[in-house]
């Protein structure tokens, strides 16, 4: 309240009030990073046996365990707040497994399941609001009705078995391709891999967003103002794809930001499936090699995705709405 | 409808005669001579050990359907308590349970289910735990701003006014208001959970000694290569389709009861 | 369209909508036919739920997706109800326009008020971004919405700033046909008067403005016409002057008595019995699907049926008579509108004309003209001896007129029983008017008698609930001056009321009794005359008692009577 | 010279279903059958194992003395570096410094003392005791390093930079993505021991092999046993292995009551190895010995005990123990009952994980006889640390390497520095322990084929731990499009069971 009438006088106080939030928002949203940190953190250091162990001791090869040398070199604990500082500086260690800085690692591997994962979200989120807004206002058309009936018995199917469904669909005809066997990177050998993984996580996603979006239309379509929207003489479509829309928009978009983590467990289950090598793949490789800085690596990366999206989600959805969360706060109910 | 309740009747009938079988018969199938066809003593011939596949499929039907009402009744009744508790608490401890919402809710749960099994292969019963411990902040966050709107209501404030005690305002006027998200949650956790059953066994997280239909989906598509897709592949996926489905209309209709009084006619 | 006849902007023919619902449908219009003429404003008044809005949404095109709709609105003759959707859609804004009735629901929620405002400029007039906003925030501005405000959302406004700035969003592209629907519900005196007077100057020749309000004053003040719907049926159409002096039908009657004017100090009394809506249903698969009222008490189970084809008004007009309840009444044109009455309108209880009495004391009474309308309440006030009592004597027919004749519902009375059957008389003083031997039960069987009535015990009973009095035998058994002056007055108002008087002659009725009990008893009166349209004569010397709950006071000064004592109220009561 | 008649590939690709085995150098290759795979196409040893026996491979003559305390090399001359520079005794000296400065999981040096430059291409090796598997286990299996590069090298693990590569093998690097599990090598048309007969050789992940394999995308692939009537009649060529990995109960010794001879035996033959074999495998795996080697291992011993399956005699040697049987129910001396946790890890061949059915007809069997068993499905890595720390009862669990040189039976059962974590760590039989440790420094076959029959009868008896089956590798791959790939008898290296033998991309006809 002082700063707004006092010291930031080129704020105009709407401005104010959105980058408080903002500011709130980030804060909250650190504390979430904070706490994740933390539990990386934890759960990996209390992860029973190590990288030496998996690595050089269940083999029949006979190598002489207990080598201090290559014991120590594989066995470096740096104590939290040290782990806290790397994770700070970036410096997100070392991957035993793949023999590269984690990030580096990473960072090849995570364009393709981000291509993965943010197409596939984005497909559903579009598709879902798209087909959503559609329906909602052809109400007892039989194309609303089939794709209700078809989206509610789909909703919710696990990315697993769409996947399989594709591959025995497709394994009769056309092989799914597996990206390893490619030796070169163009865009059309990428898309070529990317099609059945992607449509295998969008078409296990858009029910969901379909039903979620239509949902939320279905109510705001009855919203009076759009009766006054209407009388305005504004088109339909402007109607449907401004007013209906950022009505619509805020909860889809925060429950997108929920489903998100579903997504991104989808993704990994059908990298599984088409042996996809992304973080999914990387991950449980990790694990079972007990590559404990990848381990920490990917659970970061994967939980800074999620909330990145939620913050992305919540961004527009300030921009959209500055005052949609406000509305659920409790201080007037206490 | 009408093929919602078909299918409503079809699951009762499979879970009836799961439970049947784990009654009647010897909890562990008996063994015959692995990969026979269909045929009359078999109807969808033997698995690779050796198991009555039709056997198996029921049993995994009922397992993964209890699995699910467990995990989904439990997810409900942790997040509806805690969904509600903020305002009897305060603010600070509102602020509390978002952030720990926030938290529960970004962090990639299958990443820490592989944690978690890469400790020990959870059964089911541990395996639903977890699942339960990292899906009932959806359910509160969904709770707790439902509730939080009811609390705003008119007649809340009117009743406060009058003097009325939270806990009393709570059981009279807000439960019965949440009762329909309340059931709608159950129904979505109940997908929820047949889904990470069959995702987490199908990825061999969950301890496989007990029958379910991921585990079926799981070994079946081992002999993806054998001839098997019709009768061991196929039940389970379509099962678990249909259950899902039947969920989903189960949901939509309890949906639609819930909201013809609450929603206009359309302008 | 014949000649002379006036061009009409906005144009209701044959309108019937229905809302179906899931066991019943709504008859939320019956057969409306309404005009709004060039260069002039018509007001619709009516009660809550008797259709306005629909009235109103219609004429925009709009009928909600459960409705049923029937007959067309001509919007500058084409029907909008029924011509093309993208016709319409051109029509909407730019020729007619509608205010909502509640702002606060009708804006959008996730957009601020500027930005609703521009954006017709910018998808209707191809204004660019900056152009329409500039534009819009002028327009806000001359409605009173400082710059801050323009850029807050629909929940940071408060309800007066959204209602004007859905006005000015209603005006904006400048329409022909704008419809008003509660312009000034949540304004304060002095912004409704600004922007009456905005809706004042937006009255061009061009223009027309159909304004809908529930608050006549707005609707006298600046409306032509006025249209009077009553459960989704016009039931009088009639000029702005007859609305102030006297409007005829009962119903608009009594809605104008339910309306606060300014400057008016009685008690505000509601119309008798409440509505709720017009249903058109079935009870069971054999029944008939008929048309009927449900009250707010009752349940769509247990409903009053009105007969097909009575007055819809009938349940609750004071001046019902039998033919209402199966009669439909049709519209008796005048030149001013027309109304549709059985009755031809509120009808005279008492019409006086030439009345003279002459005491051999020098007092002459002459009063040439002295009329009182179904269900209204007069208080004559003057000094003592100016020959109130007289008028109320002669009223009642205890004192015969030296000339003159006395009508009861236009019928001439010449003899004394006409009198009793219309004519209850409550005297000054109770304990003078009963016999103090009798007890109570006995003063209402000698009523009863004397009326030529049975005394039941039903009708004794309900003649004293009526009054609010005990019903028991044991009060029954009381003498009558063991009953408090309270108690023996409304005793007195019990035995007035049997046989159902229409007129109640009342003289000076509390002159004797303390304030509180006064007060109850005024207000036993009041209650009479609404719930059973009772008309009453009130003589007082206690003016601002006459005030509190008199429609219109005379004054009576040696024998003349004169109805200017209420210079000071408004010029519509 | 012979090029023309023998064919040649363009472009062999190798289907893997796990696909990442780390990166192709010894130091980062991932110390299992298909990652030394792997490096050996990049690196060449010594010698080398083929179908014919040990085959020359950089040494192009060898011989060391009956006492097996010296061996002599001569390097071949031809032998060229990737880089172009000659191979010599220098490197071969360094290789050996090198390894005992940073231990290689794969092969063990410590039995070599020193190793003496004798002339430019010559080396004698100074060996610190006799030992018996040295040819197989370092000499054929121990990929020698350039010099010039490795001598640069501080710190070897997790060095993958480009000249890491460098060796001397038919294979030239070209690039590896682990993640995606690609590897890509082309030919060393350099080559010292012939002409390399395959331009591209790419390992490949695949998700399911079998209809990579049929649509031509994977040249030869490890298949399931399944699979070979569908491959066979689409003309694919199927190769098969001697049993070579081994499904196995491990028993903690300091734990009653595996701590007593009896019950172990009786508890063995509780235990029907016939029905696993046909339910969890459908008989494509052999009922597995209890001394150990499998039938086709060279060293194997007829042996009469056989401890088949037999309940009957299993209640007699158990009553004799001491405990009841009521009601289907075992009970012990203090009337409770016997409850026995199973630690599982679903392993199988090539260290991936499988099916895991053989847990489930294990607890069957067991509990018909009255006991209770609690299985523990638990990750590898947890499993061994669980039994490097003796936190066990029983362990189901498996491992390979039961083809080569029987030096790993001291590693299978001895507890000392080298053993394996599957080790039954068992020490309690002191002849036992005398024979193992006779048998590794044994030079003369036929002496040692004797001692070795002992240790396989007193394995039968003693059970220090308690196999269960053999499992056989099965490869398909198609005739034309790939050389004749063959599974090594007795597995190359120290053993590995995998079809993947470089040679068979050599065609070293013209060397004669
Ligand atoms: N969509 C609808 N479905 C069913 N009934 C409706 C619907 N809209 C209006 N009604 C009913 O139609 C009748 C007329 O409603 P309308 O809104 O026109 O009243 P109104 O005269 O504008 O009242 P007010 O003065 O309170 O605004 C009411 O009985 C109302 O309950
Ligand atoms: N949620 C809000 N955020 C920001 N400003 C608000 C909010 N609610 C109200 N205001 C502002 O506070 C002022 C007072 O609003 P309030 O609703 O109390 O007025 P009011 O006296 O009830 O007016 P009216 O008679 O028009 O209803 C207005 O200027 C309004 O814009
Ligand atoms: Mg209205
Ligand atoms: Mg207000």
């Amino acid at each position: 309240m002082m700063i707004r009438n006092s010291g930031l006088p080129f704020l105009d106080f709407k401005t104010y009030g959105f980058l408080k939030r903002l500011l709130f928002l980030l804060t909250s949203y650190f504390v979430v990073i904070f706490v994740l940190i933390s539990l990386s953190y934890v759960v990996v250091a209390n992860l029973p046996g190590d990288y030496y162990i998996s690595m050089y001791e269940n083999t029949s090869t006979g190598f002489s365990a207990g080598n201090a040398d290559i014991q120590s070199f594989f066995q470096k604990e740096i104590g939290y707040f040290g782990y806290l500082y790397d994770i700070v500086t970036f410096n997100w260690g070392y991957s035993f497994l793949y023999a590269k800085p984690v990030l580096q690692i990473i960072g090849e591997v995570l364009p393709r399941s981000l291509l993965l994962v943010v197409s596939a979200g984005f497909l559903s989120l579009v598709f879902g609001l798209f087909l959503g807004i559609e329906t909602a206002v052809r109400k007892s058309h039989p194309i609303e009705k089939i794709s209700v009936f078809f989206n509610s018995a789909v909703d919710g199917v696990p990315e697993f078995v769409v996947g399989l469904l594709f591959l025995i669909i497709f394994s009769t005809g056309y092989t799914p391709p597996s990206l390893s066997v490619a030796e070169d990177y163009t865009f059309f050998t990428i898309a070529g891999y990317m099609i059945l993984p992607v449509v295998s996580v969008a078409v296990a996603n858009i029910p969901g967003m379909f039903l979620i979006a239509r949902n939320s239309v279905i109510t705001d379509m009855v919203h009076p103002c759009i009766l006054t929207a209407k009388g305005k003489g504004l088109t339909d479509f402007y109607i449907k794809y401004k007013h209906l829309l950022i009505m619509a928009l805020p909860p889809v978009l925060s429950r997108f930001g929920i489903r998100f983590g579903f997504i991104l467990t989808g993704a990994l289950v059908v990298e599984n499936i088409f042996s996809f090598p992304g973080l999914g793949t990387l991950f449980f490789e990790a694990i079972q090699m007990r590559d404990v800085n990848l381990i920490r690596g990917i659970f970061l990366v994967s939980a800074l995705f999620i909330i990145l999206m939620n913050m992305l989600a919540d961004t527009v959805i300030h921009i959209i709405y500055p005052f949609y969360n406000e509305k659920r706060d409790i201080n007037d109910v206490l | 409808m009408m093929s919602y309740r078909i299918m409503l009747l079809l699951l009762f009938i499979a879970v009836l005669l799961g439970l049947l079988f784990v009654c009647l018969k010897d909890y562990e199938p008996a063994y015959y001579q692995p990969f026979l066809p269909p045929c009359k003593d078999h109807l969808l011939g033997t698995n690779d050990i050796g198991y009555d596949i039709l056997t198996v499929f029921l049993l995994s039907v009922f397992n993964s359907f209890v699995f699910a009402v467990f995990v989904s009744f439990a997810t409900v009744v942790i997040g509806t308590l805690l969904g509600n508790i903020s305002p009897f608490l305060g603010k600070q401890s509102d602020f509390l349970l978002r952030k720990t919402f926030d938290i529960i809710i970004v962090i990639p749960n299958i990443l820490l289910l592989i944690f978690f099994s890469s400790l020990f292969k959870p059964s089911m019963f541990v395996a639903g735990t977890i699942i339960v411990l990292l899906q009932w902040a959806t359910v509160s966050r969904v709770i707790r701003a439902k509730a939080i709107s009811a609390w705003r209501k008119g007649y809340i404030v009117i009743s406060r006014q009058m003097g009325a005690s939270k806990g009393g305002i709570f059981f009279r006027h807000i439960l019965p208001e949440l009762m329909p998200v309340i059931m709608v949650m159950f129904v979505n956790k109940l997908r929820m959970a047949l889904f990470a059953e069959a995702t987490l066994t199908f990825l061999g997280l969950i301890d496989l000694s007990s029958f379910s239909l991921g585990k079926m989906i799981r070994y079946s598509t081992n002999f993806y290569y054998l001839d098997v897709w019709w009768n061991w592949i196929l039940p389970p996926v379509f099962a678990l389709i249909c259950i899902i489905s039947l969920v989903n209309f189960f949901g939509l209709h309890l949906e639609k009861v819930f909201n013809e009084h609450i929603r206009g006619f359309p302008v | 369209m014949k000649k002379g006849e006036m061009y009409n902007n906005l144009s209701i023919k044959n309108l019937t909508i229905k809302y179906r619902l899931k066991a019943h449908e709504i008859l939320a219009l019956d057969n409306i036919n309404l005009d709004v003429p060039v260069g002039k404003c018509i007001g619709l008044v009516g009660e809550s739920g008797s259709g306005k809005t629909t009235i109103a949404k219609a004429c925009m095109g709009f009928v909600s997706g459960n409705g049923d709709v029937n007959g067309s609105v001509f919007v500058k003759d084409t029907d909008i109800i029924n011509a093309d959707k993208n016709i319409a859609k051109k029509l909407r804004g730019e020729t007619v326009a509608l205010m909502f009735q509640k702002p606060e629901m009708y804006f959008h929620p996730n957009m601020s008020i500027i930005s609703q405002l521009a954006e017709i400029f910018i998808k209707r007039r191809n204004y660019n971004r900056n152009d329409a906003f500039k534009e819009a925030s002028e327009k806000l501005s001359s409605f009173y919405i400082d710059e801050i405000h323009q850029k807050l959302y629909p929940h940071q406004l408060s309800g007066g700033q959204l209602s004007r700035a859905m006005l000015c969003m209603s005006m904006l592209l400048e329409p022909d046909i704008l419809i008003l629907d509660e312009p000034t519900a949540s304004l304060d005196k002095r912004h409704k008067e600004l922007i009456l007077e905005k809706i004042q100057k937006y009255r061009t020749k061009s223009t027309s403005i159909l304004l809908i309000s529930h608050d006549l004053e707005v609707v006298t003040n600046i409306c032509d016409d006025i249209y009077v719907l009553y459960f989704g049926e016009i039931v009088e159409k009639l000029s702005n002057k007859k609305f102030c002096e006297r409007p005829a039908h009962p119903y608009t009657f009594a809605l104008k008595r339910s309306f606060p004017f300014e400057g008016s100090k009685k008690q505000l009394m509601g119309i008798k019995g409440d509505v709720f809506s017009r249903i058109v249903h079935r009870h069971d698969e054999s029944h008939f699907q008929h048309v009927h009222t449900v009250n707010v008490e009752e349940s769509f189970d247990n409903h009053s049926h009105i007969a097909e084809g009575g007055c819809l008004f009938a349940p609750r007009c004071p001046q019902k008579i039998n033919q209402c309840f199966y009669e439909k009444p049709l519209e008796i044109a005048h030149p001013e509108g027309f109304v549709k009455c059985l009755r031809g309108g509120v009808v005279k209880s008492l019409h006086v004309v030439g009345v003279e009495k002459s005491y051999s004391t020098d007092f002459r009474m002459y009063i040439p003209r002295f009329s009182i309308y179904n269900g209204e309440l007069y208080s004559i006030v003057g000094e003592t001896g100016s020959g109130k009592t007289t008028f109320a004597k002669i009223v009642a027919g205890i004192i015969k007129p030296d000339s003159g004749d006395i009508f009861f519902e236009d019928v001439k009375a010449e003899h004394a029983a006409l009198f009793s059957k219309h004519v209850g008389f409550l005297p000054q003083n109770p304990f003078s008017s009963v016999n103090p031997r009798f007890s109570v039960g006995e003063v209402l069987y000698e009523a009863f008698e004397l009326k030529r009535l049975d005394a039941s015990e039903d009708k004794i009973t309900e003649i004293l609930r009526s009054v609010k009095l005990p019903t028991g035998s044991e009060f029954l058994g009381m003498n009558v001056m063991q009953l408090n002056a309270g108690s023996l007055q409304r005793l007195c108002l019990a035995r007035a009321l049997i046989g159902e008087p229409s007129i109640l002659v009342a003289d000076e009725p509390t002159s004797s009794l303390d304030p509180s009990i006064q007060a109850k008893v005024v207000n036993m009166l009041q209650t009479l005359q609404v719930e059973y349209g009772l008309t009453v004569l009130f003589i007082t010397h206690n003016i601002t008692l006459a005030q509190k709950i008199s429609d219109k006071i005379f004054y009576m000064s040696s024998g003349t009577l004169t109805d200017d004592y209420t210079g000071s109220i408004s010029k519509c009561i | 010279a012979c090029a023309e008649n023998s064919t040649f590939y363009d472009k062999v690709v190798i289907g893997d279903t796990k696909g990442n085995w780390g990166y192709p150098n010894p130091y980062a290759h991932y110390p299992r059958g298909p990652g030394y795979t792997r490096m050996s196409f990049l690196f060449d040893s010594l010698l080398w194992k083929t179908n014919d026996g040990i085959v020359l491979a950089l040494a192009e003559k060898w011989s060391y003395d009956k006492r097996g305390k010296k061996y002599y090399f001569k390097i071949n001359d031809n032998a060229l570096w990737h880089d172009g520079r000659n191979v010599t005794a220098e490197d071969v000296k360094f290789t050996i410094e090198y390894y005992k400065k940073h231990p290689y999981g794969w092969v063990d040096v410590t039995d070599v003392k020193t190793v003496e430059v004798i002339g430019e291409n010559e080396v004698v090796f100074h060996m610190a005791r006799p030992s018996a598997p040295f040819i197989p286990n370092v000499a054929a299996s121990m990929p020698i390093l350039p010099k010039h590069i490795w001598e640069h090298i501080e710190n070897p693990y997790n060095n993958i930079q480009k000249e890491t590569f460098i060796g001397s093998g038919p294979f030239v690097f070209e690039s590896s993505d682990p993640v995606r599990g690609f590897y890509h090598f082309k030919r060393n048309r350099n080559y010292y021991l012939g002409e390399v007969i395959v331009d591209n050789l790419i390992f490949s992940k695949v998700s399911n092999p079998l209809i990579f394999l049929l649509k031509n995308r994977i040249d030869v692939s490890v298949i399931q046993p399944e699979m070979i009537d569908i491959l066979k009649k689409n003309n694919f060529k199927i190769i098969n292995s001697q049993s070579s990995w081994m499904k196995k109960l491990l028993i903690n010794h300091n734990e009653p009551p595996f701590d007593n001879k009896l019950f172990r035996k009786a508890f063995y033959l509780c235990i029907n190895r016939e029905e696993i074999v046909r339910q969890a495998h459908r008989g494509f795996a052999e009922p597995a010995n209890p001394g150990m080697l499998p039938k086709q291992h060279m060293y194997y011993c007829q042996n009469n005990n056989m401890l088949n399956y037999n309940p009957d005699i299993a209640k007699k040697l158990f009553s004799e123990l001491g405990y009841r049987f009521e009601n289907g129910v075992m009970l012990d001396g203090d009337n409770k009952r016997i409850v026995i946790d199973i630690l599982v890890s679903d392993i199988t061949a090539g260290g991936e994980i499988g099916i895991g059915r053989d847990a489930e007809i294990l607890k069957k069997q067991l509990e018909k006889m009255g006991m209770k068993i609690n299985l523990l499905h638990l990750d590898q890595s947890i499993i061994d640390e669980r039994v490097k720390n003796r936190k066990f009862t029983v362990v189901l669990t498996g491992h390979g390497g039961i083809v080569g040189d029987p030096a790993f039976l001291n590693r299978l059962i001895l507890c000392e520095n080298g053993s394996s974590v599957n080790s039954a760590c068992y020490e309690k039989n002191d002849s036992l322990i005398e024979l193992l440790r006779e048998q590794i420094v044994e030079m003369d076959s036929n002496k040692r084929k004797k001692i070795l029959c002992q240790i396989q009868s007193i394995l039968s008896e003693d059970l220090p731990s308690m196999p269960l089956y053999y499992l056989s590798g099965y490869a398909a791959y198609n005739n034309e499009n790939s050389p004749a790939w063959y599974y090594t008898k007795g597995g190359y290296s120290i053993g590995i069971p995998l079809p993947f033998n470089k040679m068979a991309c050599v065609n070293n006809d013209d060397k004669e």
